[in-house]
């Protein structure tokens, strides 16, 4: 035993030693300046090079990361834990304090609130269709039903439901804002996840044609606006509510004639205690 | 002639990826965009071929002679390991545009089972020194070939609607499947 | 006599469609009655919407100033007919969308009020120019006056083409008489009955961008039209002052979409005009023959632009027809005019159908640059089916003329990768639909492309 | 950093959540070559699960005297180390077994569930956890193997570990050869995929459904199937 | 709610306005005409194999075609996709594979590879127009690497010179003993071109898919680029080594009419899914096909090599399509 394991003992010491030697040399001669964070990501990653993130191993990946080209979730091998981790040295979630969700501002389901122009042939991508004379609906700022923002949304939390809109699943938003971006009539916006009070339109067509294409449409009578003590502000035909100076119980929703403005849940005295307030004041006055 | 026959028998016939299951990890994970698939080509070549000659010395004037034969995996690993982390460093160094665009696949490539398979490969069939380096050279253009098919097919089947959950690595997995059916025309020309 | 030869010039690419000229290729052109009603848009061309200078309840002129050009790229709106303006509006105009538009009933004058001295009621008119004397630049000061808008479908104010910046090396002018579209024999029927007219006024065109070459392209389904041009355009009957004016009359293959403007100057010149270029970058310019005949009568007549020509046609139409009709006559009059739609209509078009806007408002009026109402039964729109999966056959790509991949682009833009898009051309897609046409599996194709055109122009040019 | 986690989730954890066939996509050079027949598998996953125990637990006990720099080349000493008297082991017990799985013995020491596991986890935890992820890991890449390895000896053979189990089976041959691997492993990820979705989607339904019957009390004050319904 | 209803009221109500993208207008070729014009097309070649090989002969490609059509409407109901039977695509695959199939082959064998072209062949992509690979190559490549014995057994042609013989040619020159000549062992060409030789059910009478294959050229259904760019690899190819040692190669003819060539020349590498969409990415694709088929049948271990030409080349298709993009009119040089 003794004379075979000397040689191997020397051999593969030797070429350690050399090797370790020659690497720690290299590496103090040759360190090339970078963000500390990518050094601190790198160190959560497997280190396995595996390639699962289809990229060139974990320090590209790394580099990927922090640069932001790359989903702090990109790692398959590292799994919720190392995404985590990363998120934390990234600070991606950075104290924020209130939940953002989104809220779909149009209420006019098809041919029922709102009239429909003419029968549509082409693809259903809301995109596409905004491109021929519109869509279907006569209003060219309502929601076009084709769900451009179902797709966009990699959390399911969007669907469209039985009258052709699309509703927004509280729980599974992630206020990311992918829909926003992706509905071409900008009736989706992000908004605090317990705020009531809406308008649910985008209309900014004239009294006359607003109140013939929709029947929930804001027809621009500024009813709401003259009682809101400056929070809300005609623009362009369209009541437009400045949630930092609004009371919401002196708003008279009931007054509005189209039920364009209201709150998100008609009878949800609980969700919103100013908001309970209003329903029951109207109520009584 | 002879060395001809080893290029083409390591780069298509007998492909690395497509029959010896060599590389699968690197051929799934860097198959996605064409433009990476070219660079870790071309590194994976490299390292093969600087495998080939590096551990054949090895072989041939350290672990032969000293009779040391069952040291052969982990000498070769160390040396490769070592050698790939040294070379990265210097053209990280020395070349950032190179370094962007092969160096950053160097690392991945230590692990690649090509490497390791290809030095014992060539010690199981004793090549000489040339023999050996025309392996590794058509070893990593066969490696290269299937990977930058597999990325061309990968950048169509984007705009494909391949089912969801075949997308990624198990419709990597059937097509790479389908390509060895369809190199199995080459079985028997070597 | 010109001959259809085989090898006449063409372009790479294109369709065959069935042309369907002989519904209407042979009706002369009609006037049609005024309608109860005129709608005219602010924007009847390319660029920003002009400005009413008329007040509601203001009785106009025939060919009084209705509307301002806002910029250099508009055009102002004369009053076609005599009459009261009722209403500045909203409504539904051709292209789908909404527009600002004058609403003028056709009529006399109301009766002078005591003490008001009597109106003028003659039509305003535009003194009558020398063609042979008269300066480039008053040509192009009388095209910007009588709100001429080119009559090849993109209605560029045409005052804009006939000022080309002074770097311009232009040589020769090319005249569109290909009406490549189906159906429409608008262009042919203003060929076969005014080719003097158009002869000369090419030659007016010629000499205000300073060329010395015409040549009239006319596809080889209307050699008739290129007969009656080509000995129009012989030397004893011209008048003295175009003599230093080649007129060329060239028959061109019948091919969609020959008229296209890069494809007609290829054919004519064999030159290329770049991507994202202007036919004036290989020394070129181009005009259709309803503008040219247009900005003739301009300077020659002094008339202003108060009348479309268009074709009525389609199997749903019961009395197809080529009519002269008012600016601003609502479609729905129009298709009456022509005794109304038949049972078995399917889709109502404005323009060619290759390139044309399907209608749902037959409200909509009729602008300077309509070319053709058309209603189409559903046999005539090709064989029916649903929208498919691209099966990668390359008909498309083997058809489209700029020599794209529209599968690809499609594609690209449906999967909103709008940047790979742009990088791979789709910006240099003219829309003209060869690509849909010859899709067998009825992708919408123009309207992937048309979306990402949209979206690559507000990624803004990359330099490169 | 991250909470207490049970020894029992330690070791599972690799057999389905993290399993490092089906879910990370790990060390499949081996996966798809020596999974010709299920005993392969099966002996592949124990010569795994030997040097993934060992070398985790060697490093984990070294790792603090580790410089940074050298610490890849370390382990795949240490790893490599382990390799070698399995191979040696193999060749001198079991030579069949040995020639069956040919170089992919070796290999183990490239196989990146390995290093992967010695960098993620034993580098930073204890040598009990280390021992336990190792064997989670070690089990979860055999029972993948064992499967796969089944399903192609199966289909190919019509045999199980050796013994006959479709007596008048025309063997597909194709499942033997490198393509059968490839598709065989193809579709188990697809369907694996398949199966996480389903459940995935099970469990977002279920929300959906929880936050209508929530927006359904508050829109009329009453729960769906409760008493109060009636006097409403 | 505008003057539209109004106006279309001349029609009895009847007709309602459509909003739509231009062109309005479509050519009359469509994806399931065309794909029903490639299965007529098949019918002369299926004929010819039935008079071949007899009326049983036609269980196989019925199989075949079941097989293919039931995965098809099977996949598509688990996915929840519209039936998709009409549009001939499946019906295609399934008879392509059954005419490239031993005549007797077991029933069950070519459902077999009926399902699997259509599950593995297209199912997987994503459907009609998503698939990288032929189909029907895809089952053939499967079926002969799974059945490698029953699939190169072949029946004996009835109508052949010597009906006992049941060798197909390609495998008599291959496996020919030592010292004799190509030449010696190939059947002469009037056979070949008739195809009263032993092979598959569809492949062995040139004449059958002349008739049929050049009636799709002529509909321009198949692009002609592809079949003459392969004719022209492997006539090239195979004629340089006939030109250098006529005794050892065989004549470049012989490799046009023998085996699969033709089929595959205008029937797989025709197809318009798995092949480039640019005349010079067909012209490119057709040669390799051409080329690596001498390659494979010369050099390689089995007799015949078109199925894995084309289907190596079928993994090209997306590199040349990117390579070969054709370049925007009026852009330079």
């Amino acid at each position: 035993m003794e004379p075979t394991l000397i040689p191997a003992l020397v051999t593969m010491g030797g070429l350690g030693a050399l090797f370790a030697g020659g690497l720690a040399f290299a590496d103090r001669k040759l360190r090339v300046e970078e963000d500390p964070r990518i050094g601190d990501v790198l160190s959560q990653l497997p280190g396995a090079n595996c390639g699962g993130c289809g990229l060139a191993g974990c320090q590209d990946f790394a580099v990927k990361v922090v640069g932001g080209e790359k989903a702090v979730t990109g790692c398959p091998v590292g799994g919720p834990d190392v995404a985590a981790e990363i998120a934390r040295i990234l600070g991606v979630e950075a104290g924020e304090s209130v939940r953002l969700v989104a809220r779909v501002l149009c209420r006019g389901t098809a041919g029922e609130h709102a009239a429909v122009k003419a029968g549509y042939v082409g693809p259903s991508s809301c995109a596409a269709k905004a491109l021929v004379a519109g869509g279907e609906k006569a209003c060219l700022h309502g929601c076009l039903g084709g769900g451009d923002c179902v797709d966009a949304c990699q959390f399911d939390a969007i669907v469209l439901n039985e009258n052709g809109l699309p509703e927004v699943i509280d729980e599974l938003c992630t206020g990311c804002g992918a829909c926003v971006t992706a509905c071409p009539r900008d009736i989706i916006e992000l908004h605090p996840e317990d705020r009531q009070l809406f308008v649910f339109c985008r209309n900014r067509d004239d009294p006359r044609t607003a109140r013939k294409i929709c029947a929930v449409a804001c027809i621009g009578c500024g009813i709401c606006a003259k009682k809101s003590d400056g929070a809300i502000t005609m623009v362009e035909n369209l009541a437009v509510i400045d949630y930092t100076r609004l009371d919401p119980s002196i708003i008279p929703v009931d007054r509005c004639s189209t039920k364009a403005i209201g709150f998100l849940h008609p009878a949800a005295p609980v969700a919103d205690e100013s908001a309970g307030q209003a329903a029951s004041a109207s109520a009584a006055g | 002639m002879d060395l001809l026959l080893i290029f083409i028998g390591a780069a298509v016939v007998n492909n690395f990826v497509l029959s010896y299951f060599l590389g699968i990890c690197p051929f799934i994970g860097v198959s996605g965009r064409l433009s990476s698939a070219v660079s870790m080509g071309m590194a994976t070549t490299f390292v093969l071929v600087m495998t080939a000659m590096v551990t054949w010395v090895l072989q041939a004037y350290v672990l032969g002679p000293l009779r040391l034969e069952y040291l052969q995996t982990v000498a070769f690993i160390l040396v490769v390991a070592s050698l790939v982390q040294f070379v990265e460093m210097v053209i990280r160094k020395t070349s950032p545009p190179l370094y962007r665009a092969l160096g950053i696949f160097l690392p991945l490539i230590t692990t690649n089972c090509a490497i390791l398979g290809l030095a014992l490969f060539i010690q199981l069939r004793g090549y000489g020194f040339v023999q050996s380096v025309v392996f590794g050279l058509g070893a990593g253009v066969g490696f290269t070939l299937a990977l930058c098919l597999m990325a061309g097919i990968r950048e169509e089947l984007d705009l494909a609607d391949v089912p969801g959950p075949l997308r990624g690595a198990g419709i990597t997995l059937l097509v790479a499947g389908t390509m060895a059916l369809a190199f199995m025309g080459f079985a028997g020309m070597i | 006599m010109v001959r259809l030869r085989l090898r006449d010039r063409s372009f790479r690419g294109g369709v065959h469609p069935r042309d369907e000229k002989a519904l209407t290729r042979d009706l002369p052109l009609q006037d049609m009655p005024d309608p109860d009603v005129l709608l005219l848009p602010l924007q009847q061309h390319l660029g920003r919407p002009s400005v009413p200078a008329v007040k509601k309840g203001e009785w106009v002129r025939e060919g009084q100033l209705l509307a301002e050009a806002q910029d250099g790229i508009s055009a102002v709106v004369r009053a076609p007919r005599a009459g009261t303006i009722t209403a500045l509006q909203s409504g539904g105009t051709a292209s789908g969308f909404p527009g600002r538009m004058i609403a003028l009933k056709p009529g006399p004058p109301p009766p002078a009020a005591d003490g008001e001295e009597a109106r003028e009621t003659a039509p305003v008119t535009l003194p009558a120019l020398d063609p042979g004397a008269v300066a480039p630049a008053d040509v192009v000061a009388r095209t910007r006056a009588a709100g001429i808008v080119g009559q090849g479908g993109a209605a560029f104010p045409t005052a804009v083409k006939l000022a080309p910046p002074q770097d311009a090396k232009l040589d020769v002018l090319i005249v569109n008489g290909c009406e490549c579209e189906p159906y429409l024999t608008r262009d042919y029927r203003l060929m076969i009955e005014r080719p003097a007219e158009l002869v000369e006024g090419s030659a007016l065109l010629a000499r205000t961008l300073g060329v010395a070459r015409v040549v009239i392209g006319v596809e080889n389904n209307k050699l008739d039209a290129a007969e009656a041009l080509r000995s129009a355009a012989a030397a004893p009957r011209r008048a003295a002052w175009t003599a230093g004016i080649a007129v060329e009359v060239l028959p061109l293959r019948t091919k969609y979409p020959q008229g296209a403007e890069k494809m007609l100057i290829e054919a004519a010149t064999r030159r290329r005009v770049p991507p994202g270029g202007l036919p004036m970058a290989v020394g070129a310019a181009i005009q259709n023959v309803g503008t040219v005949l247009a900005v003739r009568d301009a300077v020659v007549d002094g008339r202003v632009q108060t009348n479309a020509v268009l074709t009525v046609s389609g199997r749903a139409i019961r009395r197809p027809a080529n009519l002269r009709v008012a600016v601003g006559t609502p479609i729905a009059d129009v298709i009456a005019h022509c005794g109304g739609l038949t049972d078995e209509v399917a889709r109502i078009i404005v323009g060619g159908p290759m390139m044309g806007v399907a209608q749902h408002d037959l409200a909509a009026p009729v602008v300077k640059a309509c070319s053709g109402i058309l209603a189409l039964t559903r046999e005539e729109l090709g064989p029916s089916l649903e929208p498919g999966n691209c099966v990668r056959c390359g008909r498309c790509a083997e058809a489209c003329p700029l020599n794209l991949v529209p599968s690809r682009l499609s594609r690209l833009a449906e999967r909103q990768r709008f940047e790979e898009a742009r990088d791979s051309g789709i910006e240099v897609c003219m829309e003209c639909g060869t690509c849909a046409f010859t899709c067998p599996s009825h992708v919408p194709l123009v309207q992937w492309l048309r979306l990402g055109k949209q979206e690559a122009r507000k990624l803004g040019r990359r330099a490169s | 950093m991250k909470a207490r986690v049970s020894a029992r989730q330690e070791v599972l954890k690799g057999l389905w959540d993290q399993n490092p066939v089906f879910r990370q996509l790990l060390g499949m050079c081996p996966t798809l070559a020596v999974t010709v027949t299920a005993l392969n598998g099966v002996a592949m996953g124990a010569a795994v699960v030997f040097v993934l125990v060992c070398s985790n637990l060697m490093i984990s006990l070294v790792r603090k005297w580790i410089p940074g720099q050298v610490r890849i080349a370390a382990y795949i000493v240490i790893i490599a180390t382990f390799v070698t008297v399995v191979d040696l082991t193999m060749k001198a017990r079991f030579p069949e077994l040995s020639s069956s799985l040919g170089a992919f013995i070796p290999l183990i020491v490239v196989n990146c569930i390995i290093l992967g596991r010695a960098e993620a986890f034993a580098s930073k935890n204890g040598p009990w956890r280390s021992v336990l992820d190792a064997v989670g890991m070690g089990l979860g890449f055999t029972f993948g193997l064992t499967f796969l390895g089944s399903l192609r000896e199966v289909l190919g053979s019509g045999t199980l570990f050796g013994v006959t189990v479709l007596p008048s089976w025309e063997p597909w041959v194709v499942m033997i050869l490198p393509a059968g691997g490839f598709l065989t492993l193809g579709l188990i990820l697809g369907g694996v995929n398949l199966i996480t979705r389903t459940v995935e989607a099970r469990r977002r339904r279920a929300v959906v459904e929880a936050s209508r019957v929530t927006a359904r009390i508050a829109v009329t004050g009453i729960a769906p199937g409760s008493p109060a319904r009636g006097e409403a | 709610m505008s003057a539209a209803p109004a106006a279309l009221d001349q029609t009895g109500g009847r007709a309602t306005p459509t909003l739509a993208t231009s062109p309005h207008l479509h050519g009359w070729w469509t994806t399931p005409r065309m794909m029903w014009a490639v299965v007529a097309a098949l019918v002369p070649s299926l004929a010819a194999g039935l008079a071949f090989f007899g009326w049983q002969a036609a269980g196989v490609p019925l199989a075949a075609v079941a097989g293919s059509a039931a995965a098809e409407a099977a996949i598509n109901r688990w996915r929840k996709l519209p039936f998709t039977l009409g549009d001939g695509s499946a019906v295609l695959t399934g008879l392509l594979l059954g005419l490239i199939l031993p005549p007797s082959l077991p029933l069950w064998m070519a459902g077999l590879g009926g399902i699997v072209s259509i599950g593995l062949g297209k199912a997987v992509f994503g459907g009609l127009g998503m698939n990288i690979f032929n189909p029907a190559l895809v089952g053939r490549a499967f079926m002969q690497a799974a059945f490698p014995v029953s699939m190169t057994t072949w029946a004996a042609n009835r109508l052949a010179a010597d009906a006992v013989s049941a060798a197909t040619p390609l495998a008599l020159v291959k496996f020919r003993e030592p010292g004799l000549g190509a030449v010696e062992v190939a059947p002469p060409i009037r056979d070949l071109f008739l195809g009263t030789i032993p092979g598959c059910l569809g492949e062995t009478s040139a004449l059958a898919i002349l008739i049929g294959g050049g009636a799709l050229l002529l509909l321009k259904v198949a692009n002609w680029r592809t079949p003459l760019a392969m004719a022209a690899g492997a006539a090239l190819f195979g004629g340089a080594l006939w030109a250098c040692n006529p005794a050892q190669y065989p004549h470049p003819l012989f490799h046009l009419l023998s085996g699969g060539f033709l089929f595959g020349a205008l029937f797989m590498a025709t197809d318009l899914v798995t092949t480039p969409i640019t005349g010079r990415g067909m012209a490119i694709f057709g040669f390799g096909a051409g080329f690596l088929t001498v390659l494979i049948r010369l050099f390689g271990g089995l007799p015949e090599g078109v199925m894995y030409s084309i289907l190596i080349m079928n993994a090209a298709v997306p590199l040349i399509n990117r390579w070969m993009r054709p370049r925007i009119f009026g852009a330079a040089r």
